[in-house]
């Protein structure tokens, strides 16, 4: 446990020791599962990767705002604006982002389950956990079948602002996607392995972030929508 | 010690910089703004001599005083630690009153400067030219007698055969009297109202004299419009970074009487 | 008299006995129609260089002289008369009082070309290849000459960006056989060996003629070519 | 992330591990200062060959020519290439020195240790923070070797000079896609950093650290780290969208109808005016970014070399922070003469006036200090006070430049270089220079020369006045920045103005060689340093070495009782009591 610098002087008066004070005192220590058993790990106060993921969004969430003003400047000054069908699949991909968000969800409560103990075996949660991965893939595949489409009309990055629009927004999402996706991928790496414990905070900053694409892909999808 | 002539330093540096700053008379008239040949520069050379004096005052202050305190403080080891008298309250107060009521004040009758500048629509009779930035001269065209601009077409531009704005006399015959000219030639007393138009990349467009600075936007033709009241020669420069002539790009503005204008327009060959 | 240098450079670089016997092609070009008006140049922006010239300086499209004859004309052979290397000495792009010197200047492919600085203010040099590699440089006064060469036939387009007022042509040929038409419009192809030729003649921006010529031995032949002009 | 963490508290033993990709932050603190130490030569050097051509346009300078052959024909700099040189000097100065230095190096470094943390939040996050920021440094500068050279459009890349390709100049071809690149890459560099300040200050403060017990630098750097979170996050797209419309021929910024060099551009419909608001909405904040942590660390410096708290620790805090939201509300005032609506430039120009408030009020809080106070003089705080001086002669003329109609007049001219180079340039630097005098001996276990300093700090301070005041009385004689000659009749009669600057800033140059000897010299020949040279009470003179073991406080936990700044009270230790001290404190400020 922590202990102080200077011991402290008797001889003089001393303030009352502080029970106060939010941090974490910076600490990493308790992490290390005892016996590789899960069920032991606990996250400090302050977990730091509870707030770095709200941070890390409050960014992105920047980025689209900067790429929404520009796309409205960019119309108002725009003699070229010719609107285009945004391809059907967009809603199937969006349906299967939303369900991979929901089995997203289950997974993080069967995992919870798991780590309190309430649960015994990993499978469901591993398999719910599976399940989110996949409909993302699907999702991304969806988004390359829609540029695909696009294409096919003769509507590349160059040709006109909306097309412009369209791929640099819906891209830029991709990549994030894809960052997800890692992410994803590691929780699932560390939930079956016992050297790098799966933490509480991993789990739910990954599902934020999941959740976060989601919603800010219903967000994309109403500004494309609207204006292109 | 050093203490001591750190404040010594600052004193003089603040001195050596201020006063000829505050009286713009370093080196002549040279450092001085010329003298303002437009019907709205005056109002905005006041509002210059009003910050200058309220800048210049805050900022001789605060270097003498931390010139001062750092000469009494600096190096002290005896005695006690004092606090400034009534501590950062005052201060605080000060701050925001003082500079608030200056920055409001500066803010409201710049408002004024300003609005002469912008906010008021060229007249009726304001003789109309138009001036196009390219890299890297300026160039103006006159409608000619029959008051009438020749519609601009940037691919049929050829620098090589004096066609700058991209003229198509051949089928256009608004075009075929307009005048073009590289020098800015106006009569002196009328009121200019000035089309900006940009060829290819950012410019601007700044006669010190005129106290008129406008940027030139590509794809976006402003409007500028001025009267100037001293007929001489002035130099037009572009201060916006444009490419490598921008050093160099430059044009002449002519401020004629009335008639020795009209006989300048006969002499362009249309 | 500003297409001689290359001239003799082609006498100098063909210089083989077969030649020395040659044919000679020679002529006039004239022009119909009404060329377009020459507008003078306002230098007021570069008084080192308007200083130069006592007279206005005209924009040089057009360059005619009496009895319409139309200087400027590079007249060469297009067939029949390549030649694989290109002469050994440079030919020289002066820039003087903020215009160029010739107005129109024919090369051979690969061969060296100087570009001078003769003002006191910095030049910048931008011909505008389509074929060849474009470039873009300047050139501060009293810097030694651009020294560049052109691999593939063309007619390039060059212009100054510090003076956009500067105009000139490089007209890069296959051959040696090219001759400029001066003043009176008058040109000369010397030094051919027999053989059917095809000689163009090409007119700024892009007015082209052609005509088809056979030389048998030691004779001269005359070619003229007539440029219709229109105002605008 | 934290699992890096859960292991990062093992010290690593391979050379690679501990030096190069390290994830000790005080090592990647060292990494940045190092990255910035060779960006601000790099830029210096430019800035002498531009000032060298400047007053003496035509005549070779020897070795220029080796830098490029075409840039500089037999040492003669063309114009371009003096725009070339201009547009690094500013990329170089603004992202990778006044960025690194006083925020992501000293923050990097001092930061977790003055909250009592073992290490940042994200260790690995940090580390690639660094590296990206050294691979955006190597793409920016591979452009003095590609191509036509380093592009031409200044630091600000205004569109569409920076958009429609080599057409419009050389560098803007190979070189102008370098230089979108390299920002944008180092916008991400920065956005991993911010990440990490910020989760580090909220979550890894030790025990009886809490906010209001943080020391001011602390804060600055953390209210820093907020601001470049937003300020980069809209940097990044506007690079990317300039980028395309380089390389992909999109038209986000091109207009119709250009007609670049006889080359008619194949673009249609853009809007200029994006780009200014895109990148002056970050570029304002940037500003901040660089002065914020200068006003930290010497808030942080001259508190101790007073050896009283100031007037008020909190008002100075709110202050920072008033500017930092303000910073965002004033972008336009860069665009005055844009062709913005005029009624825009009034909304713009109020709350520019505004910012003054706050920053004078720092002002003074830091002059009252001075009152009373047991001033010790050393080189550290002379460049405080150096500092002091020229924040304000930087603040004043701001003063004019926030009023547009002043703007019309002076707006483009030296008038504004002289103010930007005073208030964000030099007075970071001295905050920079302030904070290495006074954490070296933490960062190596030696002080620093006192003499050499003092004498750096002398001449350094002497001819930046030199060469920065002149640019005022230029900018009211309507003198035009970014010209690389003076061929206008006006400018003339200013030329020897010139030449005065031109010799100020060649000694000026000169002198900071006394500086990185200094460094070197110190590193391995100076003193010892005793465990606490300044008599410091903040946490990072707590750790049991210097330099502080790799978990900074050999595996224990400091815990804090008082504020930071026990200073002019009954300590056990003399007139100071340290943060982690239990000992009661008589009157806590």
């Amino acid at each position: 446990m922590a202990t102080t610098l200077q011991p402290p002087q008797t001889d003089l008066e001393q303030e009352s020791r502080p029970h106060d004070g939010n941090g974490s005192g910076g600490g990493f220590r308790g992490l290390l599962p005892s016996r590789g058993d899960l069920r032991a790990v606990a996250d400090p106060r302050g977990e730091p990767t509870r707030t770095g993921i709200w941070v890390a969004l409050s960014a992105i969430a920047m980025t689209f705002a900067a790429l929404t003003s520009a796309l409205y400047v960019r119309e108002g000054a725009a003699t070229d604006w010719h609107h285009i069908q945004l391809p059907n699949i967009l809603w199937f991909n969006t349906s299967a982002l939303i369900a991979s968000s929901i089995a997203l969800e289950l997974a993080r409560h069967r995992v919870s389950g798991y780590m309190r103990g309430l649960e015994l075996s990993r499978s469901k949660a591993a398999l719910w956990l599976n399940a989110t991965l996949l409909l993302g893939g699907v999702f991304v595949v969806g988004q390359y079948l829609a540029w695909l489409k696009l294409r096919s009309q003769g509507l590349y990055l160059p040709t006109n602002p909306n097309s412009s629009f369209f791929y640099v927004l819906t891209g830029v999402h991709a990549v994030h996607v894809l960052g997800g996706l890692g992410g994803l991928i590691r929780v699932m790496f560390k939930f079956h392995s016992t050297r790098h414990p799966l933490r509480r905070s991993t789990m739910d900053a990954t599902s934020y972030f999941w959740h976060f694409m989601g919603a800010l892909w219903m967000y994309l999808l109403f500004i494309l929508w609207l204006k292109l | 010690m050093g203490g001591k002539i750190f404040a010594v330093i600052v004193i003089v540096i603040a001195l050596l910089s201020a006063v000829p700053i505050i009286n713009h008379t370093f080196m002549g008239a040279n450092v001085a703004p010329p003298e303002d040949i437009s019907t709205h520069g005056a109002s905005i050379d006041k509002q210059l001599d009003e910050t200058m004096l309220e800048a210049g005052l805050s900022f001789l202050a605060a270097q003498l005083v931390l010139g001062f305190f750092v000469w009494q403080f600096g190096g002290r080891k005896d005695g006690a630690i004092k606090n400034f008298p009534g501590g950062a309250k005052y201060l605080v107060i000060a701050a925001v009153l003082l500079v608030g009521l200056e920055a409001i004040a500066l803010g409201a009758i710049g408002t004024k400067a300003w609005a002469t500048v912008y906010f008021q629509a060229p007249g009726a009779d304001a003789m109309p030219i138009q001036v196009q930035a390219g890299q890297f001269a300026f160039y103006f065209r006159y409608p000619g007698p029959d008051g009438k601009f020749g519609q601009l077409h940037p691919e049929k531009i050829d620098e090589g055969n004096a066609n700058y704005f991209g003229l198509d006399p051949e089928n256009d015959v608004a075009a075929r009297d307009d005048v073009t000219s590289g020098e800015l030639v106006v009569p002196v007393n009328k009121e200019i109202h000035l089309l900006m138009h940009a060829k290819d990349v950012g410019h601007s467009f700044y006669v010190r004299e005129l106290r008129i600075q406008q940027d030139f936007v590509p794809g976006l033709d402003l409007a500028l419009h001025f009267t100037a009241t001293k007929v001489g020669k002035y130099e037009i420069v572009c201060t916006q970074l444009c490419g490598l002539g921008h050093y160099n790009m430059k044009a002449y503005l002519s401020v004629m009487t009335q008639d020795d204008f009209d006989k300048w327009l006969k002499t362009q060959d249309q | 008299m500003q297409a001689s240098k290359p001239c003799i450079a082609t006498l100098i670089a063909v210089l083989s006995p077969a030649l020395l016997f040659g044919g000679t092609i020679s002529g006039k070009v004239t022009y119909t129609g009404t060329p377009a008006k020459q507008k003078v140049i306002d230098m007021s922006k570069e008084p080192s260089c308007a200083k130069q010239h006592a007279t206005p300086v005209m924009t040089e499209g057009v360059v005619t002289g009496p009895n319409n004859a139309l200087a400027n004309v590079v007249v060469y052979i297009s067939a029949g008369g390549d030649d694989p290397n290109p002469p050994a000495q440079a030919v020289t792009f002066t820039q003087k009082g903020c215009q160029y010197g010739p107005h129109v200047l024919a090369m051979h492919t690969g061969q060296e070309l100087d570009v001078v600085n003769a003002d006191q203010t910095s030049h910048n040099i931008h011909p505008l290849a389509k074929v060849n590699r474009e470039w873009n440089k300047s050139q501060p006064p009293g810097t030694p000459p651009l020294k560049d060469k052109w691999d593939q036939p063309e007619v390039i387009e060059v212009k100054c960006n510090i003076h956009p007022w500067m105009h000139g042509w490089f007209v890069v040929l296959k051959t040696n056989h090219y001759s400029v038409s001066g003043e009176n419009g008058s040109f000369t192809l010397p030094n051919l060996p027999p053989g059917k030729y095809t000689i163009t003649a090409w007119h700024e921006p892009d007015g082209k003629q052609t005509q088809d010529v056979t030389i048998t031995g030691n004779e001269t032949k005359t070619v003229d070519f007539s440029f219709a002009l229109k105002p605008y | 992330m934290s699992e890096a963490a859960v292991h990062a508290h093992q010290a690593p033993t391979s050379f690679i591990r501990k030096h190069v990709f390290s994830l000790d932050h005080k090592v990647i603190g060292i990494q940045y200062y190092g990255l910035a130490l060779v960006a601000v030569v790099t830029g210096m050097v430019l800035s002498w060959i531009m000032r060298i051509h400047l007053v003496w346009p035509n005549s070779p300078i020897p070795g220029v020519q080796w830098l490029s052959k075409i840039g500089a024909p037999g040492g003669v700099v063309t114009p371009e290439y003096y725009l070339s040189l201009m547009t690094m000097h500013g990329t170089l100065m603004v992202f990778f020195v006044l960025t690194n230095a006083p925020f992501a190096a000293f923050g990097n470094y001092f930061l977790p240790i003055q909250i009592g943390a073992e290490d940042m939040a994200f260790p690995r996050f940090n580390m690639m923070s660094f590296w990206t920021t050294f691979v955006a440094f190597c793409i920016l500068v591979s452009a003095f070797f590609v191509g036509d050279g380093p592009p031409l459009s200044g630091w600000t890349a205004y569109a569409p000079l920076s958009a429609v390709g080599a057409d419009s100049g050389p560098g803007e071809g190979v070189g102008q896609t370098l230089w979108g690149l390299s920002i944008f890459v180092f916008c991400i560099a920065s956005l991993l950093g911010s990440l990490n300040f910020i989760a580090t200050t909220l979550d890894l403060r030790t025990k009886g650290m809490t906010l209001a017990r943080m020391p001011i630098c602390t804060w600055a750097w953390f209210i820093t780290s907020c601001i470049s979170l937003l300020a980069f996050a809209v940097l990044m797209p506007a690079c990317l969208l300039l980028v395309l419309d380089r390389v992909a021929g999109t038209s986000f910024f091109i207009p119709s109808g250009l007609n670049v060099s006889d080359h008619l551009q194949p673009h249609q419909g853009g809007s200029p005016l994006l780009w200014q608001h895109l990148f002056w909405f970050f570029g304002h904040p940037e500003v901040y970014i660089a002065i914020l942590p200068a006003m930290g660390i010497v808030s942080h410096i001259l508190i101790v070399n007073m050896r009283k708290p100031l007037l008020s620790h909190k008002v100075v805090v709110y202050c920072m922070m008033a500017i930092g939201f303000l910073s965002y509300m004033v972008w336009g005032h860069h665009m005055f003469l844009s062709g913005m609506n005029p009624f825009s430039a009034m909304v713009f120009s109020f709350p520019t006036l505004m910012i003054t408030i706050p920053a004078t009020i720092m002002t003074l809080i830091w002059l009252g200090s001075l009152y009373g106070s047991k001033l010790r003089i050393n080189a550290a705080s002379l460049f405080c006070l150096g500092f002091i001086s020229m924040f304000v002669s930087g603040g004043v003329s701001g003063f004019f430049l926030a009023q547009p109609s002043i703007d019309i007049y002076l707006h483009a001219t030296y008038f504004v270089v002289g103010h930007f180079h005073m208030v964000m340039g030099v007075a970071a630097i001295f905050g920079v220079f302030a904070g290495t005098y006074f954490w070296f001996p933490k960062m190596t276990g030696r002080m620093m020369n006192e003499t050499l300093g003092r004498l750096h700090f002398w001449f350094t301070f002497i001819g930046t006045y030199c060469i920065f005041m002149p640019f005022h009385y230029l900018g009211l004689a309507g003198n035009v920045r970014r010209y690389s000659a003076f061929t206008d009749d006006f400018l003339v009669p200013l030329v020897p103005v010139h030449k005065f600057i031109t010799y100020a800033a060649l000694f000026t140059g000169a002198v900071q060689m006394i500086f990185i000897f200094n460094l070197i010299y110190s590193r391995f020949k100076g003193a010892k340093a005793e465990a606490n040279p300044w008599e410091c009470t903040s946490l990072e003179w707590s750790t049991p070495s210097s330099p502080p073991p790799f978990d900074n406080f050999g595996g224990q936990h400091p815990v804090v009782y008082h504020d930071p700044y026990q200073y002019g009270v009954k300590g056990s230790k003399g007139d100071y009591v340290m943060q982690t001290s239990p000992e009661k404190v008589a009157q806590a400020t």
